[in-house]
């Protein structure tokens, strides 16, 4: 089938990924977002590569799995800390900085 | 895609299968050019160790020393590079296509070395705060692990723990700035941006005095930069189904339409101008992210008032520095070919974010933040030499960068120095007649203040003068006249400051000036002294910026 | 010789910075080094004039150049002086009563511990007016004209502490600065229409330019002559000007300073005679004021002030002369020259009188003072005799030569200025008799005087002078200039006219021409004679027969109005300084609301703008990822809208 | 390469400034006596300086260039013409004056303890804040920078300076107000820190326009020497559009018309002369808008000869209203240093008047105004200001019959007054009669209009004298000293040079001539011809 539906499938889910962090208050559910984008971003490249038939977009998409796990890492370490201190995920709650 | 094409794709990828695995050969490797990113790399990679093997006394040391020489190393080596020719005649890529060492990669290397260097003595500053349990603590938590007010914390701060892993986040931190502006494909500088992005977001969140603050700091960072960075990779995306390739040269070919042996893939992407600009767009909103420019910005404020200051002296010029160096190469070597594409939105971004900033900062109360909106002012500014799409403007802005990041860092190592009970005393009111309790102070934030401002004999007057003019030059006059006229407005709030410091009367409770120990006092002296040398005889320095100004492809 | 000229100037000019540098220590000889100084400027005067006669009417010019002013493209201003005729009567005018009063104050002075200072004054007077008749170009007359402003000021104001002094000396100043500003004017003028202001120059080539041009010069002079001169319609200064000790109110106020604007006049002679319609008006002015002073002279009941209006109006004739053109201009000066000498006795017989009355002015508390100073009482009335035109005396001559001339104008103005001069010779006569009468025949009101009466508010009540006064004769020191002056008043008419020996002497300078009234010079010398008798005999009817009351009657409505300078000072209070200070009020007003409040309103809107953009950073991490998408979305289709188009 | 006498003329004061400011915080005397030799040394190095220039000679003397940031065409390029060397004269002559009348202003207080933190006395022990040294090595800084930007022949140069200069000044008003304020100490710090601030702001804001007008010249001329593009420009090689032009010129006037300062941007004056210590008000009034006018004469005709005479309306009328209006505010007022700025704003709006009349009678005049009207304002303020002193007062309401008490005092005041109404025989007189009859010359309007100026400024000052001097003495000033003797070193000097450049103003027109000459040159105009050549 034609690639380009990949992309726009790719589009979709970046779309409700951006979207979702938008509209969803509980941090991990923001970062899954987040990783929901990033992984469109994978199924793009993935579907460019393969236009283009050559290897490139694979590789990259292999390190954006790297990237996305290592952000994983550090996010839980900061969004588990908060939630410790304020016993909620609510990225709304974290406001006491304005104007 | 014709089904024709889907054959060939398949016999394309056959072909290499065909082939004896032996012939599979080695990517070659510069090391020597590459040598100061390695060296820093390498020493945060033995920080890591160092946690691991060296007894909790001895790592604070440790860790400086290590840091401390490796920053000096790397360099050295940016400095030996440059003077055997790799700014400019031997200017070449490197790494298989990597990275690119030239003049602008090693210049912006070289100002990220000092001032991580810089930032090094502010992060291993341990005489501020009042000692806790009978040892010395730095401005990092305990134990970032700790909830805040825990008993966990108290007997961390007991035990004497302190984090000295933010020496190696520092590192990596460095490392990752250092590749960014020399990134030579797209890939690259994606990796790039996530290496300085995330100890980043970590060392945001590792205050110790105020942690709530800080750790918000860090979720807000985080999220909204992994947001950015979402955006940067799908534009890196579109940008590599546009042009079939990662490569900056290879891209810049196919915009320029210069590229030979198109293939029938190539030739119906290349066709759809919507990928290339839609990716364009992207892949600059990442970068106008972390220069902070408007409307990208409101991460900035928060962050710099939460996070530890040296954190925050070290991310304000830095990061600048490094995202600049990026933009700068993004679109003087990959974009060239859209420049009537996006020159004129980016005046728009430039004028917004001069005047934004400098407008919101009149009512700031927060010293820091009040810095903070400065910068976002002072990213619009630089984008005006950006716009400038001449060699001036990219020594201008090299220059800009230079100047701004040492002032930058100084100022926020004055404010380490400003404390009260609660630790640092951030609030405006309370540094009022800080010139009649210690001058000496005062007066070098005074002198950063009016560097900020753009006050003749100051660095910061040099970089405006060579950017605007760079603008001019470029055909942006209005854009200069809106410059100037949003830095009277910006003037008025670092005089603002000024007036408090001096012509108002202290506050019986206000703050004292902690003495601090050479470390800091170095940081704020280096600081100093660059911004009055760049002031006063910027020649040098314009030269090396000017011969530095040119990018290889 | 021309080299005594700088001299002559120098004279006074050190002696004033002597005493006014010199400090206290000189308070004890002060007097004596400016009297000596003054005295030898006299002598120096004196010697050029001895000089003149020695040579022949033609060349009795003579010009010394010390050095260049202001030199500058295209401008050149020398200080140069130029000694005539002309200026030459009123260097020796300005010596010679200057000396006398120098002497004289050094009587009346005596018990003010300021005494060194107003002699330092005077001797400063004496040397701007010195520059002022000797200048050789109008921008040195002009320094000249503005010093003698300056002593004035100093002089009128002389008793500070008295704020009705400061005050008058400063509206002294103020008046006259608006005459400056017509002479700095007409300066301008002279400088774009002939490229110079020297005399010389621009006196030769008048035929060269348009006569419009020269009106407006001529015009912008008459203002400054009125300025100094006290004309209408600038006279307003000169009775509070009376405020200043009396010496200075015969030196300046009468003898020298305001006849300055006549010198004015006659000197730009040659302007006026190129400008009929400006001599118009220079007549009209000079008519107008010599009623106007008149009139004024006849109601007040200070005795100073009385004199002033006197001065104001016999001024007025000769600014009327001056304005008849070559006819006038000699007569003119000859009238300036003997009201010079009598009208100074006057005012030292007034201060005379007032030494000897505790300073008291208001002749309703005089009366009958002939017998305790005998020498005040006959100079005065001599000086008497003189301005009322008593036959033979110099006023008499000097007038009645006027008056013809204003006939001898011709034509229906000749008749009206005629008239005019004439009515005022009479009101003269009338207004000059009341204060001989008020002050020196009568009962002796001094004696019983009463408290201050709340229907008679001005009526300061007599404890204010220390009890009843003794009326005596005042020191040597103070009669002999007296004497002198009457002398003159007596004599010098006769001496001058007697074959119009004056009017020949100032020939060369004024161009005189003999005027031919319609009527025989006999017939006007008649009537005039005829209607000083008729003032007089007025004048004795109200003030000689019946007695004078202390308190000053209701009076006519005119008295009224005269009493109050015509009302010419109210209108200035309510027009210019009422109104003044409305317009600066308000100025200072839009000043701090309008043009600081722009800037400061700019600054708060920015203020504004910045609080209200604040908002947006709500604190909330998912707004700023709606700004960022945003921010996204716009680039996004800013970029592709930028390729559309 | 001979001796560096001009910059030599900037270094002195400003190593002398540092040297004072290094004064320890005790020897305060020894701070005083240190600034004053140095400005004094100063003057004598702008005598030498006017000793060396020929006023026929070439344009620009003593020139010196070194190269200083090539990168962006900026030398370090000084030279003087006979206008520059008038002013330097003016500016060395002063400050020791400024210093000498200041000598006390900058003593810690005794009421409110020394000026650093609120009451903490332990603090005050080791307290570093030195305000005496503070004082008197700003003023010798802002010599330097005022010094240099007369100097300077290069306009990025100068227009360094010209900005710099703000920081001390800002500094000197912000830091040293003046004590005798009504309201407190709160108040007048208030107050001043306000005024300190809008002076800044003003200047800023007009800098950096200028700074963008900067640019746009380099970006057009190519370089930033001022006798090379004049030289362009004359010979045609350099040719700007007339639109680039007038927005250069604009960008420009407008800062040195806050600068000097012309209606309606005058607002920042009264305050700051208000706010600040006398000596200050002299040195911001006498000295720093200067740097205005002599800019306009120097830059905006020279550089933009065609776009000035395009502005010449409009400036004149502004001008005019800056006479009448500021003569006017002056009557207005209720303080007496504010009546002097206003005074001066009215005197700038001759100076003004003079430049852009672009007559040589005016432009002389214009120059010689400002020199002139810096010494008799020296003269004024100053003894305003030892008489505020005395009586802890601004308003004119709390005096009265000061003459009595102190006659030294009300008469040098009366001179001092007297000069700014141009009373013939006095300096002022001179430049102001040129300016108008150059003025007068080319629009008679103009001239006549300015005319009444000399009547309101008779009115202003005489208004102030009768209040202040005369009348009966008001019991609180019964015991008023009268001048002392370094008060009256201070006065007498500018007293006598008011009467001598009043009566011998001819050293200084030779000195400006020849310059006027070039000036109008530069501006291709030439006298309005006498309507008949006299018989000379």
């Amino acid at each position: 089938m034609n690639p380009v539906n990949y992309l726009y499938l790719a589009a979709l889910l970046f779309t409700i990924g951006a979207t979702g962090v938008l509209i969803r208050r509980n941090a991990i559910v923001v970062f899954m977002c987040i990783e929901l984008m990033l992984n469109a971003c994978n199924l793009s490249l993935i579907a460019f590569s393969r236009m283009h038939g050559n290897l490139d977009g694979q590789i990259i998409a292999f390190f954006t799995m790297v990237v996305a796990a290592a952000e994983v890492v550090v996010g839980l370490a900061i969004i588990v800390s908060l939630f410790r201190t304020r016993h909620s995920a609510s990225v709304d709650d974290a406001a006491l900085m304005k104007l | 895609m014709s089904a024709s094409a889907v054959h060939g794709l398949w016999t394309d990828l056959a072909a290499p299968a065909a082939e004896p695995i032996a012939r599979i050969q080695a990517p070659t490797i510069e090391y020597a050019q590459l040598s100061p990113v390695l060296i820093v790399i390498g020493a945060a990679v033995l920080g890591i160790l160092v946690e691991a093997f060296v007894p909790r006394r001895a790592r604070h040391y440790t860790q400086l020393f290590v840091a401390g020489v490796a920053l000096a190393a790397g360099f050295a080596a940016v400095v030996a590079l440059s003077v055997s020719g790799y700014a400019t005649t031997e200017a070449g890529i490197a790494a298989e296509g990597a990275l690119a060492v030239d003049g602008p990669a090693l210049f912006l290397q070289g100002v990220i070395l000092l001032v991580g260097l810089v930032a090094l003595f502010t992060f291993a500053e341990r005489r501020l705060d009042p000692a806790a349990h009978g040892n010395r603590v730095d401005s990092f938590a305990a134990q970032a692990a700790s909830v805040p007010g825990s008993d966990g914390e108290k007997a961390a701060v007991k035990a004497g723990f302190t984090t000295t892993e933010v020496f190696p986040l520092l590192m990596f931190a460095v490392g990752g700035m250092m590749v960014f502006p020399a990134a030579n494909d797209l890939l690259t500088l994606f990796i790039a941006l996530e290496v300085f992005s995330l100890p980043l977001y970590l060392l945001c969140a590792l205050a110790r005095r105020r942690r709530l603050l800080s750790q918000e700091a860090a979720v807000k960072y985080f999220l909204l930069g992994a947001f950015a960075s979402a955006f940067t990779l799908f534009g890196i995306a579109l940008l590599y189904g546009y042009a079939g390739s990662v490569s900056y040269a290879r891209i810049a070919q196919v915009v320029e339409g210069t590229v030979k042996e198109v293939s029938p893939a190539l030739a119906g992407t290349m066709g759809n101008d919507v990928l290339l600009l839609l990716g364009a767009a992207l892949v600059t909103m990442g970068l106008l992210f972390k220069v902070g420019a408007v409307p990208f910005h409101m991460w900035t404020p928060d962050v710099y008032q939460g996070a530890p200051t040296p954190v925050t002296g070290f991310m304000a010029s830095a990061t600048k520095v490094a995202a600049f160096g990026a933009l700068l190469r993004l679109l003087y070597v990959v974009l060239p070919g859209l420049r009537w594409d996006w020159r004129p939105v980016m005046w728009a971004v430039a004028a917004v974010t001069m005047v934004i900033g400098a407008i919101v900062a009149i009512t700031q109360t927060d010293i820091k933040r009040l810095l903070a909106y400065s910068s976002i002012a002072h990213a619009g500014f630089i984008l005006a030499g950006v716009i400038a799409a001449k060699p001036e403007g990219i020594s201008s802005v090299l220059f800009y960068l230079a100047a701004y990041s040492f002032v930058t860092v100084g100022a926020f190592a004055v404010v380490t120095l400003v404390r009260d009970a609660g630790g640092e005393a951030t609030h405006l009111s309370k540094w009022a007649g800080l010139g009649r309790r210690s001058p000496l102070v005062a007066a070098v934030f005074a002198v950063f203040l009016l560097a900020f401002a753009g006050i003749p004999l100051t660095s910061g007057f040099a970089g405006k003068f060579a950017v605007f003019k760079a603008a001019a030059e470029g055909g942006a006059a209005p854009l200069v006249v809106v410059g100037v006229l949003s830095s009277a407005v910006a003037a008025f709030f670092y005089i603002r400051v000024i007036v408090l410091m001096f012509f108002s009367e202290p506050t019986p409770e206000g703050p004292t000036v902690a003495v601090p120990s050479p470390l800091t006092t170095t940081a704020i002296a280096v600081g100093a002294a660059v911004t009055v040398v760049l002031g006063v005889a910027p020649q040098y320095f314009l030269d090396l910026a000017t011969s530095a100004g040119t990018f290889v492809r | 010789m021309e080299n005594l000229i700088a001299p002559l100037i120098a004279a006074p000019l050190l002696g004033a910075a002597v005493l006014l540098c010199g400090g206290r220590r000189l308070d004890k000889a002060g007097h004596w080094i400016g009297t000596a100084l003054a005295v030898a400027s006299f002598v120096l005067g004196a010697v050029l004039f001895a000089g003149l006669l020695g040579r022949g009417a033609e060349d009795r010019t003579l010009v010394q150049h010390l050095f260049s002013w202001i030199p500058v493209e295209g401008f050149q201003a020398d200080v140069a002086f130029r000694l005539d005729q002309l200026s030459m009567t009123f260097v020796l005018l300005i010596t010679g009563v200057g000396s006398l009063i120098h002497v004289y104050s050094i009587g009346y002075m005596e018990h003010d511990e300021r005494r060194r200072r107003f002699f330092g004054y005077l001797n400063l007077f004496l040397a701007a007016m010195l520059i002022l008749v000797l200048a050789d170009n109008y921008l040195l007359l002009y320094l000249g004209w503005e010093g003698v402003g300056l002593a004035s000021y100093l002089l009128i104001g002389f008793w500070q502490h008295k704020p009705s002094a400061a005050t008058a000396a400063k509206k002294a100043f103020l008046v006259n600065r608006v005459g400056d500003m017509g002479l700095s004017i007409a300066i301008m003028l002279m400088f774009t229409t002939f490229g110079t202001f020297a005399f010389t120059p621009v006196l030769g080539s008048v035929g060269e330019t348009g006569e419009g041009t020269l009106t407006a010069i001529a015009l912008m002079l008459l203002l400054a002559a009125c300025g100094k001169s006290a004309q209408v319609p600038l006279q307003s200064w000169l009775g509070d000007a009376m405020e200043g000790p009396t010496p200075v109110s015969a030196l300046i106020h009468a003898a020298t300073m305001v006849t300055a604007g006549v010198y004015l006049i006659v000197r730009s002679g040659a302007i006026f005679n190129a400008a009929p319609d400006a001599q118009l008006v220079v007549t009209v002015v000079g008519a107008v004021t010599l009623i106007f002073g008149a009139i004024v002279g006849c109601a007040k009941d200070d005795i100073k002030k009385a004199l002033a209006g006197s001065t104001m109006s016999q001024i007025g004739y000769m600014v009327l002369a001056a304005g008849l053109g070559p006819i006038g201009y000699a007569v003119a000066i000859m009238h300036l020259v003997t009201h010079g000498f009598f009208k100074a006795g006057l005012f030292l017989g007034a201060g005379s009188v007032m030494h000897g009355m505790n300073d008291e002015v208001d002749m309703r508390r005089y009366g009958g003072l002939r017998k305790y100073m005998p020498v005040t009482f006959v100079t005065f009335g001599l000086g008497y005799l003189a301005i009322i035109g008593f036959p033979g005396l110099s006023g008499f001559f000097s007038k009645d030569l006027i008056i013809e001339s204003a006939f001898a104008k011709g034509g229906v103005q000749g008749w009206i200025l005629g008239t005019v001069t004439l009515v005022g010779a009479g009101i003269t006569a009338f207004y000059m008799t009341r204060v001989m009468l008020m002050t020196f025949f009568g009962e002796e009101r001094w004696r019983n005087l009463p408290a201050a009466s709340p229907d008679a508010p001005d009526v300061e009540p007599a404890a204010d002078h220390g009890g009843v006064p003794h009326p005596h004769e005042s020191p040597k020191v103070m009669t002999v200039p007296m004497i002198v002056l009457a002398f003159g008043s007596v004599f010098a008419g006769a001496f001058f006219g007697i074959g119009e020996r004056f009017v020949h002497w100032l020939e060369p300078v004024t161009a005189y021409e003999h005027g031919h009234p319609p009527v025989s010079a006999l017939t006007v010398t008649a009537a005039t004679v005829t209607v000083m008798v008729i003032g007089v005999g007025l004048a004795w009817l109200q003030y000689g027969r019946r007695p004078v009351p202390v308190v000053a009657p209701r009076g006519s409505l005119l008295t009224r109005a005269a009493r109050r300078d015509l009302l010419q000072d109210d209108f200035n209070h309510v027009v210019l300084v009422r109104g003044g200070e409305h317009l600066t009020r308000s100025l200072v007003y839009v000043d701090h609301t309008l043009v600081d409040g722009v800037v400061n309103g700019t600054a708060a809107g920015v203020g504004g703008l910045s609080s209200r953009m604040r908002r947006l950073q709500n604190g909330f991490a998912r707004s700023y990822a709606v700004s960022m998408f945003g921010g996204t979305a716009l680039l996004v289709a800013a970029t592709l809208l930028m390729r559309a188009v | 390469m001979s001796f560096p006498l001009l910059t030599a003329t900037a270094v002195l004061p400003a190593l002398g400034a540092v040297a004072t400011a290094a004064v320890p915080a005790a020897r305060r005397t020894a701070a005083k006596w240190l600034a004053l030799l140095v400005s004094l040394a100063t003057l004598v190095l702008a005598a030498v300086v006017a000793v060396r220039f020929e006023p026929g000679g070439a344009r620009y003397q003593l020139t010196e260039t070194y190269e200083w940031i090539p990168a962006f065409g900026v030398r370090w390029e000084l030279g003087v013409d006979g206008i520059g060397v008038a002013l330097l004269l003016l500016t060395a002559l002063l400050i020791p004056f400024i210093v000498l009348a200041g000598w006390h202003d900058a003593d810690p207080s005794p009421s409110s303890p020394p000026r650093s933190s609120g009451g903490h006395p332990k603090e005050n022990a080791n307290n570093r804040w030195r305000p005496t040294q503070g004082f008197f090595a700003l003023i010798l800084m802002v010599e330097a920078m005022v010094i240099l930007s007369f100097e300077a022949t290069d306009v990025f140069l100068f227009y360094i300076f010209f900005e710099a200069m703000l920081i001390p000044m800002y500094f000197l008003i912000g830091g040293f107000g003046d004590r005798a304020h009504q309201g407190g100490e709160e108040a007048a710090a208030t107050q001043r820190s306000y005024a300190a601030v809008k002076f800044l702001l003003y200047n800023l804001a007009g800098g950096l326009i200028m700074l963008a007008a900067v640019i746009g010249l380099y970006v057009a001329a190519g370089s930033f020497s001022l006798p090379d593009i004049v030289a362009a420009r004359a010979s045609g090689e350099l040719e700007m559009g007339t639109n680039t032009e007038r927005l250069l010129f604009l960008g420009f006037f407008l800062a040195f018309a806050v600068k000097a300062p012309l209606w309606p941007l005058h607002t920042w004056l009264p305050n700051a002369m208000g706010e600040a210590t006398a000596p200050v008000a002299v040195l911001i009034t006498a000295v720093v808008d200067k740097v205005g006018t002599f800019a306009m004469l120097r830059f905006c005709l020279g550089l933009f000869p065609e776009a000035s005479k395009w502005a010449t309306p409009v400036v004149l009328v502004l001008a005019l209203v800056s006479i009448v209006y500021g003569a006017l505010l002056a009557v207005g007022q209720r303080d007496i240093k504010r009546l002097v700025a206003y005074a001066s704003i009215s005197h700038f709006g001759f100076i003004i008047l003079g430049i852009f009349v672009m007559t040589s009678q005016g432009q002389s005049g214009a120059t010689l105004y400002m020199v002139n009207h810096g010494i008799s304002t020296a003269a004024l303020m100053l003894v305003a200001g030892f008489l505020i002193s005395r009586r802890g007062s601004r308003l004119i309401a709390d005096y009265g019959g000061v003459q009595k008490v102190a006659p030294v005092l009300a008469g040098t005041f009366l001179v001092g007054g007297l000069a700014t109404l141009s009373l013939p025989g006095l300096a002022p007189f001179v430049s102001e009669f040129l300016v108008l009859v150059g003025a007068f010359a080319r629009y008679p309007v103009v001239g006549v209009v300015a005319t009444f100026g000399i009547v309101l400024a008779a009115l202003y000052t005489l208004v102030l004298y009768q209040r202040t001097m005369t009348g009966p003495v008001k019991p609180e000033l019964a015991k008023l000293p009268d001048l002392r003797v370094r008060e009256l070193a201070v006065v007498a000097p500018l007293i006598a040079l008011l009467i001598f450049l009043g009566v011998y103003p001819k050293p200084l027109t030779d000195l400006v001539n020849p310059a006027v000459r070039h000036t109008m040159s530069d501006v291709q105009e030439h006298d309005p011809e006498p309507e008949v050549e006299a018989a000379k």
